[in-house]
């Protein structure tokens, strides 16, 4: 238990320097929101009214304390681009990423984790080597390049989707899961390879084990033994690969949403760190700090409760 | 009609050298309530032969002739079916390695119910439970409840080792194989592990083919004794006769090898 | 065991694959289903997200204005072939001495909200715009007003001094309801199509306006699809997402393979290798005018646009012909000897600079490229930075922190002065520190001409001053493609930034 | 069981990297000279790529821009690499309050979006290469040094160390000259997975528009611009793209190869 606390401590920790990285990032960057707000012929004199209502003039420690009280109390300020709350801009966004990145990992699982017991059990050479170099070609394939061929292919050629054609889910819900399925496949792509290499190589091993002798000595067959005694010890490093890829496919979804078209956070801080939007990029970045840094507690905290011989420790 | 017949037993290993036969025609007999003991250095095919009888040899490692009939079925036709039927049941298997027989993420108590999960479905829980707390008795572990409760990892080896004795009987199988289990365990907990099975043998009758190298324990435990050397029965009789005057060579060896303190008795 | 989750896995396989088919493309056809019947709904691709408000005084970015002519109008609006006719004024007249102008207020026109426009909301109009607009060059031309009076449904308009180009200015005085506050987000006019919604990242809608006074438009749905990412625009539009999409690149439109029409136009820019006069080299001007020798503007033309761009001699282009000067724009053919000769004259022989330019712009970039691979041939060392947009805004069109860029300025407004304006020594956006007496008493002379001739001759003549000084290298207004969905025709470029979706009907 | 993965990985690699050290000195046209006449031409035996939209030859620009994917993925993991093993050792060997500070920072580096502090760096300094690979090397210091230190906190109490501090010898020697070369089966496959990673991540940055600046171009840059050309020119993108698979490829099969023949 406590090592919890500690660990939150050190999250929250982290948290901070990142949103204050974040927060200095931008003094350095040059490009100044009040210039696309007013436009290029803008007077002097409106530049410099506009900066002190925008608060852009007064020192930066002073900006980032409000930032933070006004962060904590939930008020994640406006928008300079689209003169709307962050707050409601995220609304609208995140549960599109969100959405994304839950699909992308739920493709990866369900592939990965059947594939990889079948290879790990099956004692065929040629099965390997196969799924060895497919492994390893899947591996090379960059998410983008695999995103503009699909758009290509599937869109251009075969017509099956419609690139650039995304269906909010409040529109229609078949409609939004089916085009989201092959921005999700390109980023669940190359993580489906890493699990499938990593459970195969794990089952491999555990099936060494003196414990699997001795199931079968007690006349257990070969698939029970697999499921009640294998795969309990075989999933705990693919567990903890696969919260951490969890935490990579978020990030991920800043490229695959420009190839995509897919109004996603992804997208929104891309443009709004070119927008120099101070309030969007802040809160986007800490959202997926956080994002990052919770799924990889949890990582750790599956980890204690799936092998005993952490717990002591 | 004898508990185990093992006729002719022939043994080769796929990567072994052709003429190489890691079991060369060993035939013996076991009879119901017997303890008898199959001694030899490592490598002399006692564990290979074990495997054969408890059907754990895979199939693809190597090739095996001869017949195997327990309580009257023969172990080489059997499907793997048949196989599980038997194992677990009428015959178990204790390894000698304590520490990794167990699965590390399960509790003790659950593993040791393992073989009643396999074979007895008829069971409730809670009378499985009974049946495993009575068996951790029987192997000598008093504060049942409490190691049920525990993980691998925060036991010793002998009491991991007694666990191990108790998951093997608690289906009150006919048929007890224990390889080598005293190898890895310090004198003191040998001994009471040996006294354990003498216990276990005369209470319910249950056979027990003891395999070890080690000649003292065997002639603490065991009635009748097997020498085997290199694959082949050099010498089998009851252990008091072999020990009053060994005929083979390699017999006499063993024994000149058990550390003065122990011999006599 | 194996062979049931073999099975598992060719289904989920096929699942998705065939998931993606049927799902998305019956969505999408409803969409664009009933375009033959009356209600005709068109799907457009943009480039560029929409402005942060879409107040019409306080649009900047050309792609919102460009969008939005749709939706607001002035009194007087400009048609395609650059003059100014009627709109929510049924007639307008101008007194002998320029100084004062009549607008008689067409009854019965409508704003988007169902109120009738009254004389009230255009004094409104005339007073919020001159005081809120975000553009230097329409404040400036209201502040000559003298004043604006109404009489039942007649405006009167006099100014300080005359102005021959006012009526382009009233024209981008957008009409709007007197005291609307939340025009940045819910914009109200009287344009031909009403503003529906607004998702950022996403997509703007349209609606029919049935009540128009020019009689209702042809599409009962404009739906403006928003893209960042040029090639995502691009391969949504091959696809068949989108209906249309507005200034493809030539290479884009060669490799269409869905069978769209394209329309050809000009972007109404004026490109150019902008040099920064006020710092060295460039401050030298026959280091400039070496540089004008050196870039074959034909080859340029070859390589980026295959030979579809518009050359040009000066800041002015072309389709606005009443200023444009077709002699300035062979001022200099490509001489690579007589280049080296200026260069060693002005001592800058080993001539090396930087050219900074915005990465969201390909055809900039691209002409960029070609510049850098031809001054190498010609021995002169120039290298190409990507910047991206704000930090361009902010170095190069703000701070002036540059040698070089390249860049279109288009005209806000259809007047010769939102070209030319920019180049005089005192203007605040006069980004390449240009400072010629002779051509700033050009400008001046020409905004106060009395009548026409004298006022197009005084533009011509800041126009050649900026050709001799060879302030900047001019080389193209950019071709514009548009593509549209053979369904649907009727599309017509005019010689501003406005794209009029009112024009559009199904075929 | 003979080693197929060390085999074709080996020829690979060496295939791959002759035809980039080639690419740095010779390429069978111009790079960057452009003709019109040849705009757009599909691969054929004189341009076994094709060319691109300014009728440059796409083979030769795809081998000067793997030179420059290489180049740049090779630094980034020698600066990962050396920065991690320094900050990994330290802290797995000494642990306690370095150990907390500097892996504190490592995570608000993984924390951070990568994108917005490769910005950062080369908005300062200027998209230079050696500003990419700076930006890049950072952001791969966490994985090393995370790596590196579970390696020394595993190494750190063997008897070996314990007998060679007994006998006074100095603390960089242990821990650069005893436990670093134990270390090495793990940071050798840490290496190549990160050679992969830079070479995505360059492209990634190049295809967000912040990477190469032309006329230089690497893999991710051309696979950028070629995706205008996709339908009239799909040469160019495959050209690209599966040079970048090529890339990686080659190297990861090396690594597998030289791993499966380790603990074989």
């Amino acid at each position: 238990m406590r090592q919890i606390i500690k660990k939150t401590a050190s999250l929250i920790i982290t948290l901070f320097i990142v949103s204050l990285l974040a927060f200095l990032a931008f003094q350095i960057i040059p490009g100044d929101p009040t210039t696309k707000i007013l436009g290029t012929s803008a007077s002097p004199e409106k530049v410099a009214a506009l900066r002190t209502q925008l608060g852009l003039d007064r020192p930066v420690w002073e900006r980032y304390i409000d930032w933070l009280v006004s962060f904590l109390k939930g008020d994640f300020g406006t928008s300079y681009n689209y003169m709307r709350p962050v707050r409601s801009l995220l609304a609208d966004k995140l549960p599109v990423t969100v959405l994304l990145t839950v699909m992308s990992f739920a493709i990866t699982a369900a592939a990965a984790i059947p594939l990889g017991i079948v290879l790990g059990s099956i004692r065929n050479a040629l099965a390997d080597h196969l799924t060895m170099i497919l492994d390893q070609i899947i591996m090379a394939v960059p998410p983008f390049f695999f995103g503009i061929i699909a758009c290509y292919l599937f869109g251009i050629v075969l017509k099956w989707f419609l690139p650039g054609g995304y269906v909010p889910l409040s529109a229609s819900i078949p409609g939004c899961l089916s085009y989201l399925l092959l921005p999700a496949l390109s980023l669940a792509l190359p993580r489906i390879a890493m699990t499938v290499r990593m459970l195969r190589g794990s089952i491999r091993h555990e099936l060494t084990q003196n414990y699997v002798l001795t199931a079968q000595s007690r006349g257990m067959p070969l698939r029970a033994i697999l499921i009640r005694h294998v795969m309990r010890n075989a999933m705990i490093p693919v567990v903890t690969f696969l919260a951490v890829s969890a935490a990579e496919i978020m990030t991920g979804t800043i490229i695959i949403e420009q190839v995509f078209t897919i109004p996603g956070i992804g997208r929104l801080l891309v443009s709004s760190i070119g927008n120099r939007d101070f309030p969007v990029v802040q809160a986007i970045v800490v959202i997926l700090a956080a994002w990052i840094m919770i799924v990889n507690f949890i990582a750790d905290l599956l980890n204690h409760w799936m092998d005993p011989r952490m717990r002591s420790e | 009609m004898s508990l185990l017949e093992v006729e002719n037993l022939r043994v080769h290993f796929h990567d072994a050298a052709p003429d190489r036969f890691a079991v060369d025609g060993v035939s013996f007999s076991m009879e119901e309530g017997d303890i008898l003991g199959l001694v030899g250095e490592s490598g002399t095919g006692k564990t290979v032969t074990s495997m054969c009888i408890g059907g754990l040899l895979p199939r693809w490692k190597a090739d095996t002739q001869g017949s195997i009939r327990l309580d009257g079925t023969e172990i080489f036709d059997c499907s793997q079916k048949e196989l599980n039927e038997i194992l677990g049941k009428e015959l178990t298997v204790v390894f000698q390695e304590p520490m990794t027989s167990f699965n590390p993420v399960y509790r003790i108590g659950r593993q040791i119910g393992e073989s009643l999960y396999v074979h007895r479905k008829d069971l409730s829980q809670s009378q499985r439970n009974e049946l495993i707390l009575d068996a951790m008795r029987r192997a000598g572990l008093y504060e049942a409840e409490e190691i049920s409760r525990r993980y691998p990892h925060e036991l010793s080896g002998g009491m991991l080792q007694r666990a191990m004795i108790a998951a093997a009987i608690v289906t009150n199988p006919k048929l007890l194989i224990a390889d080598e289990i005293t190898t890895a365990l310090d004198v003191t907990m040998q001994a009471r592990i040996i006294d354990q099975l003498k216990r276990l043998n005369r209470e319910s009758g249950m056979s027990i083919l003891f395999i070890s190298h080690d000649m003292h324990v065997v002639n603490r435990l065991c009635r009748q004794v097997i020498v085997m050397q290199r694959g082949r029965i050099v010498e089998s009789g009851l252990t008091k006769e072999i020990f009053a005057n060994p005929q083979h060579e390699y017999t006499k060896r063993l024994i000149a090898a058990i550390p003065s303190r122990y011999s006599g008795r | 065991m194996r062979k049931r989750i073999a099975v598992l896995l060719t289904s989920l396989a096929l699942s998705c694959a065939l998931g993606a088919g049927p799902g998305a493309t019956a969505v999408m056809a409803e969409e664009t289903k009933n375009a033959s019947s009356g209600n005709a709904e068109l799907v457009v691709g943009l480039s560029q997200d929409l402005d942060n408000s879409l107040d019409p005084y306080q649009i900047t970015a050309a792609g919102t204005r460009e969008v939005l002519f749709n939706v607001f109008e002035g009194l007087v609006k400009p048609d395609t072939d650059g003059n100014f006719v009627d709109a929510v004024a049924s007639e307008h007249s101008v007194s002998d001495d320029g100084i004062t102008y009549t607008f008689t207020l067409r009854d019965g026109v409508k704003f988007h909200n169902g109120e009738t426009v009254s004389a009230d909301d255009v004094l409104y109009s005339f007073e919020t715009c001159a005081a809120t607009t975000t553009n230097t060059a329409v404040a400036g031309a209201l502040s000559d007003i003298q004043d604006v009076t109404s009489s039942g449904n007649e405006i009167t308009i006099t100014l300080k001094e005359k102005n021959s180009s006012f009526l382009s200015t009233v024209s981008s005085v957008s009409i709007v309801p007197a005291d609307y506050a939340d025009q940045a987000t819910a914009p109200v006019g009287t344009g031909p199509f009403r503003f529906e919604s607004y998702s950022p990242q996403d997509k703007v809608v349209f609606v029919r306006n049935d009540d128009y006074y020019a009689g209702a438009p042809a599409l009962s749905k404009v739906t403006c699809r928003i893209f960042e990412d040029a090639n995502a625009l691009y391969t949504s539009l091959d696809a068949g997402a989108l209906d249309m999409a507005l200034h493809m690149s030539l290479d884009q439109v060669n490799s269409l393979s869905n069978g769209y029409d394209v329309i050809e136009g000009e972007m109404n820019l004026v490109q150019a290798l902008y040099l920064n006069n006020g710092k060295a080299p460039f401050d030298d001007e026959r280091v400039r005018q070496a540089l004008c020798y050196a870039i074959d503007i034909d080859s340029i033309l070859e390589l980026t646009e295959d030979g579809h761009g518009a050359k040009l001699g000066s800041s002015v282009y072309p389709s606005f012909t009443k200023y444009f000067d077709e002699s300035l724009v062979g001022a200099y053919p490509y001489d690579p000897a007589k280049a080296a000769e200026l260069l060693d004259e002005a001592g800058a022989s080993g001539l090396s600079f930087t050219i900074k330019v915005p990465s969201n712009y390909t055809p900039h970039v691209d002409t960029a490229s070609v510049i850098v691979e031809m001054l190498s041939a010609a021995g002169i060392n120039a290298s190409i930075q990507k910047v991206e947009w704000s930090t361009w805004l902010n170095d190069v069109y703000q701070g002036r922190d540059f040698e070089a860029t390249v860049i279109g300025f288009d005209a806000a407004y259809l007047s010769a002065d939102a070209l030319l304006q920019r180049w005089v020594s005192t203007d605040s956006s006069n980004m390449i520190n240009y400072s010629n007496k002779d051509y700033d008493a050009a400008i001046e002379k020409a905004q106060h001409a009395t009548d026409d001739e004298e006022q197009v001759a005084a533009y011509k003549e800041a126009e050649k001053i900026l050709s001799d000084t060879a302030a900047n290298v001019y080389i193209q207004d950019l071709a514009d493609f548009v593509v549209l969905n053979p369904k649907f025709t009727g599309y017509e470029f005019y010689p501003l930034y406005a794209s009029d979706f009112s024009k559009i009907r199904p075929v | 069981m003979k080693n197929r993965y060390l085999l074709t990985g080996g020829i690979l690699s060496t295939l791959v990297t002759s035809v980039i050290v080639t690419g740095y000195f010779w390429t069978p046209y111009s790079t960057t000279a452009m003709n019109a006449r040849e705009k757009m031409q599909p691969p054929s035996l004189s341009h076994w790529f094709g060319t691109d939209n300014f009728g440059r030859d796409v083979f030769s620009r795809v081998m000067q821009g793997a030179g420059c994917s290489f180049l740049i993925a090779v630094l980034v993991v020698l600066i990962g690499c050396f920065a991690g093993v320094v900050i990994g050792s330290l802290c797995g060997y000494f642990g306690g309050t370095a150990d907390l500070i500097l892996m504190r920072i490592c995570d608000t580096i993984t924390a951070f979006p990568a994108i917005l502090l490769a910005l950062v760096i080369i908005s300062i300094a200027g998209s230079s290469v050696s500003n990419i690979v700076l930006a890049l090397g950072i952001l791969f210091i966490p994985s090393f040094a995370r790596v590196v230190r579970t390696q020394y906190a595993g190494i750190r109490d063997l008897n070996y160390i314990k007998a060679a501090r007994l006998e006074g010898v100095s603390v960089p020697r242990i821990l650069y000259a005893h436990i670093l070369p134990n270390t090495l089966p793990v940071l050798v496959p840490a290496m190549t997975i990160g050679f992969n990673n830079a070479v995505l991540a360059e492209a990634s940055m190049s295809f967000l528009g912040i990477g190469i600046q032309p006329p230089m171009a690497s893999l991710g840059s051309m696979l950028k611009d070629s995706q205008n050309y996709l339908t009239s020119a799909p040469w160019y993108a495959l050209g690209a793209g599966f040079s970048i698979v090529l890339l990686i490829l080659s190297f990861s099969l090396l690594s597998e190869g030289i791993q499966v023949s380790r603990n074989e």
